[in-house]
């Protein structure tokens, strides 16, 4: 899990610096500072399990175990990119490992999520279905219909909101009638569960109880990770609507050093394996620019493929 | 051949298309306990009963997640069917259906598909106002990876909707409110019907005229009165919108010189002009005159009997154009208010 | 309150012979039943006070105040009537008493009401939006969004619920999760309140304390009335959903004998002037009926006009 | 003349208006808090400074209850100007939109107002990708009662963005992303510019061209280009589509005979169908070769540069399509690939 955390940082790292060499183009969104809840909750799940995830996908892709290498090469728009260069950032998808796409529309996974959810209970196949979204999701429609179908039908699904306090600029406690997002499960009778988001085994445990009664045919569960984004919203955020102030003792509870120092304090991990660790997670990530780079251009009329099946 | 109702053929292709493959499902509001068990307009009656409360779900009323479900569901493995009661709640259905089901093949580079069939039902009927009246399939047409299929007869009924149900990806799939208890035959042998293949309802000479559904047959109502005076119309049903089966329609032109088109959608913006555009690009020299058009009013569906019957084409709408058509005179609905 | 919810029964009472009779057209739907709901919460209103309605929305005009000459009148597609034919039973709108508009779409209204009460708050009128909505519509995308906007912006807006036990054929306690609509306000953090929609004086009541509120700044309130509709959904339906057994113990509370008996028993009303009174609701149908069928029908080219203002 | 950008021309659009009258405020997603206090492309910025967090209302995300609630303030004495961050979400929007500010007015008979503006954006801009990148401007053209404008300089940014405020109608305000930025001259008087008045932006006896936005700049530069091979073409920006300035474009017809449009929506069902219908209507006799159109692809809007280039008209397309048409032959962008 550490190694993933590390890999996501590593990765979402890149950005500024490859949107200036202008590699990579369009929005894309770093989930730095948020990695313990992409993690944990996919250590929970099973491989066949399915995700959905958002306009801040690229943690959500390489905690379900995606590929970095195809990853980047679709941030570059290439040939060898997941998406053949047609999605971008926005748009990564890995049906291979069971994630159903992230999403340039905020509270389009839920639809997603709920039916995957549907399919699994339908076909009987103990599939899980998580929901990646974040607080300023909750507000949208979408959340409501789903909700309540989830809730009546007992889908096996899970929705997982990532709590980062914004929504660009709009604060969660000014957004968020009632104030917190947990309230909302009871509204529908499924449970609702708060957990600490800086915390990567505290979100596995409970996103493993949840998937506990999604497989018993309890229904939905809405788990809320309290969390933080570090950076902007995307590059080039100024970022006025907060202050260093509030932001100091966020990042201070950094859930990688803390993750890491647990688990050397704790004997599972020694220092020079920490150490190696980070140091493949560096070399992957220059292979994933490197394969990136190497990876050719799409032909102009691949534009015309894949409309249809 | 059997006679049924629209209503009767399209249900016969939800129960055939049910037994044959089991990741077929039906949803939507109303369509397993309403009435004798199975939509307003009865198109899914008796599926509960033959393939239970699982395979035939009623929902709460929220258009949104019964699009939204229905598109996870599709992209993992399921054939869902859902319906919206009436089109004009697409509107509800637009993020889901454009942003979604239409893109995510193609945004994820074809690692997935949409086997999506969205059941509605279109057009004026009866006074059911404006906001149960619109005819919004040129929304559909202008989205790329939509297909979209608007059958005017029970036997195409069948077919196309089974055609829609095996087809990968999402289709919208018009239905007419006027249509669904009109009979007609059915063969007993279930037929394929590839989309894009347009029917010549009726051949003739002195034009052409493509209309569907509840024009269709008014269109051919007055083919048959001008007839009498010896105009031969050449009447053309284009069955799916997308694709479009344009090659027949310039065909026809070719030997007529003349084109009108005709339906029931508001005027501007709708899809009589993309036909008209595409023949004028594709037989341009062929045309004796413009092509012409008689279609619903610029304005929204009223209510009141005088009022809903001057918006929607009629019959003598339908003829004053195809009269000056072909006397080579402009005419537009704008003009008989 | 007696007479206009004797009214009501008396007006909707009409539709199925005039169906018949083929005077009207389109879909009407009856509020047989549900009469204490649209009479208790109107009279708890000031005159200016907003109302929006929904497709069952006759009860809600004539509670407002609204004309049955001209109600019935757009029933028939006449010019006098409030929409000059163009809107039917299902757009009936009175804006000169703050009725904006039945509704065709469910859920339609949500949006307008809360807009409306987020005008008075912004012209600081004092005055005070309704929503009427059904069981079915609380499950509507739309409602999430204004309960959230009415929460962090305290609107003064009243949602009340009209929980009649069915949308069409969905039964209320299938359809909503969690079983109750009233736990819905809680999630937007404001009070959910049930009361007896048999019960003209309970809904009244329940109604003006969330006036209060509302005028005081505290935002909106939920007022579920657990009511019963006592016809089809709308003339022709079969209503197979339900069975008579289901029915009966409703059909005994009857709103308006409950009502009236409690009046007399009460004092308040004499049996002689309750005789009067529905004796002169009779004759003001009957001269709704005449007013109607002497309107004129609009002529075609009206069709074109009130499309732009 | 100050020069500023088309962003700083609506904002000042909005300002003024804000001044004047009351009852206009702004509501949306990002609009008074984000980045030096604005909207993400900087049209809102300083308004809540100056009118306060009461007229410029941040909201939660939630783009059907922005204009539903909007449509409600509209009807009972405010004047909302709501932002759709991008045109995309107003898929999500279509329901207060289509079913209830476009029609309000008409199905109440007359009784309500409903001056509602919602302001959005639409076009491909540096690899937003298929949600980001729509351009649905033609579905609002097919809603009676709803207007419709898409300004393409400052000056007309700020004057179309004014006349729209001043509107008791819904208007639909497409702005484009790649626009934003671009500078122009303003006029220090504030002016007011009717709807349903095209500007006639390069006169020319060749060929005429309407196109907007960013396609009208594109359009503008291969003029020039062919200007020099003493090719003149009569470039015409339309300003609204609803109501549409019909009579410039086939005034400049009859003199030109020929006719292309170029707009950046999807081809199959776009608005060039519907100009190319109404010139065929009033001008077929005038018309040397058949109305030819450059549109965007058949296709979502890819992410990579060279994807996204092929399907969005470029200079050499738009060039191609004229020499096509001066020329007498069909050209088709299905055939670029
Ligand atoms: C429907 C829709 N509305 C608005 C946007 C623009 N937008 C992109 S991300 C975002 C904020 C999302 O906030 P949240 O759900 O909390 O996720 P976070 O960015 O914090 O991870 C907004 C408003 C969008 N992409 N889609
Ligand atoms: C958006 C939308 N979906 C579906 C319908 C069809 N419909 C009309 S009334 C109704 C049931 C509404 O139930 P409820 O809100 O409980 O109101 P009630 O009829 O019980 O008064 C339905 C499904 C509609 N008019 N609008
Ligand atoms: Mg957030
Ligand atoms: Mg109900």
């Amino acid at each position: 899990m550490l190694r993933r955390m590390v890999l996501i940082r590593a990765f979402d790292s890149l950005l500024p610096d490859l949107y200036t060499r202008e590699l990579i183009r369009g929005s894309s969104h770093a989930a730095i500072g948020q990695e313990a809840v992409a993690v944990g909750a996919c250590a929970a799940l099973a491989p066949d399990d399915y995700i959905t995830s958002t306009h801040r996908g690229h943690g959500h892709t390489i905690a379900k175990g995606g590929d970095v290498n195809r990853m980047m090469a679709e941030l570059m728009g290439r040939e060898d990119g997941y998406c053949r260069g047609k999605g971008g950032s926005m748009h990564i998808a890995d049906f291979s490992i069971g994630m159903l796409g992230a999403n340039g529309i905020v509270g389009g996974g839920f639809g997603i999520a709920a039916g995957a959810a549907l399919s699994a209970q339908m076909r009987g196949s103990g599939q899980v279905a998580l929901c990646f979204f974040g607080d300023g999701a909750i507000n949208q429609s979408s959340f409501h219909g789903v909700a309540n179908l989830a809730g009546i039908w007992k889908l096996p699904l899970i929705l997982l909101c990532e709590d980062n306090r914004f929504a660009m600029s709009g604060r969660a406690e000014l957004m968020i009638a009632g104030g917190d997002p947990v309230k909302r499960a009871q509204a529908y009778g499924f449970p609702g569960v708060s957990v600490d988001g800086m915390d990567v085994l505290a979100v596995k445990a409970a996103v493993a109880e949840a998937h506990e009664r999604a497989l018993a045919g309890d229904g939905p569960t809405l788990v809320v990770a309290a969390c933080y984004r570090f950076q902007g919203h995307f590059s080039g955020d100024t970022q006025t609507y907060r202050t260093k102030e509030e932001m100091a003792p966020w990042l201070e509870r950094d859930p990688i050093p803390a993750f890491r120092s647990s688990l050397l304090a704790e004997g599972w991990l020694r220092e020079a394996e920490a150490d190696a660790m980070e140091e493949e997670v560096a070399t992957a990530i220059a292979a994933a620019l490197e394969f990136a780079q190497a990876s050719p251009w799409p032909e102009a009329q691949e534009a015309w493929e894949d409309v249809d099946a | 051949m059997p006679e049924m109702t629209y209503s009767e053929a399209l249900n016969l292709a939800l129960r055939e298309e049910m037994r044959r493959d089991p990741a077929v499902f039906v949803m939507g509001e109303d369509v397993a306990v309403w009435g004798d068990r199975g939509g307003v307009f009865g198109v899914t009656r008796g599926l509960a009963e033959e393939f239970g409360p699982e395979r035939v779900r009623d929902t709460p009323i929220n258009e949104e997640s019964i699009v939204g479900v229905a598109v996870g569901a599709a992209l993992t493995g399921m054939r869902p069917v859902v319906e919206i009661m009436y089109s004009d709640f697409l509107t509800l259905t637009m993020e889901p259906l454009v942003n979604q089901a239409a893109k995510l093949r193609y945004m994820f580079g074809g690692q997935a598909r949409v086997p999506l069939v969205v059941r509605t039902n279109l057009g004026a009927s009866g006074g059911k106002a404006a906001q149960h009246s619109q005819s919004l399939e040129t929304w559909m047409m202008h989205v790329p990876g939509l297909k979209v299929a608007m059958p005017s007869t029970p036997a195409d009924a069948r077919a196309l909707l089974r055609t829609a149900i095996r087809d990968d990806n999402p289709v919208v799939f018009f239905e007419h409110k006027l249509l669904y208890f009109q009979r007609g035959e059915v063969p007993e042998q279930e037929e394929s019907l590839e989309f894009g293949r347009a029917a010549v309802r009726r051949e003739g000479r002195h034009a052409t005229v493509v209309a569907a559904q509840a024009m269709l047959s008014k269109v051919l109502e007055v083919a048959r009165r001008l007839a009498s005076e010896g105009i031969d119309l050449e009447v053309i049903d284009p069955r799916t919108l997308v694709p479009f089966d344009i090659e027949t329609v310039v065909e026809s032109v070719r030997k007529t010189n003349r084109l009108l088109i005709c339906h029931e959608a508001t005027e501007r913006g709708g899809w009589a002009a993309e036909i008209a555009m595409q023949v004028g690009e594709l037989a341009f020299d062929h045309l004796d005159a413009p092509v012409a058009r008689v279609c619903g009013a610029n304005v929204p569906v009223p209510y009141s009997t005088p009022l809903e019957a001057a918006v929607v084409p009629g019959e003598a709408a339908i003829e004053q154009g195809l009269r000056a058509l072909l006397a080579g005179a402009r005419w537009g609905p704008a003009e008989i208010g």
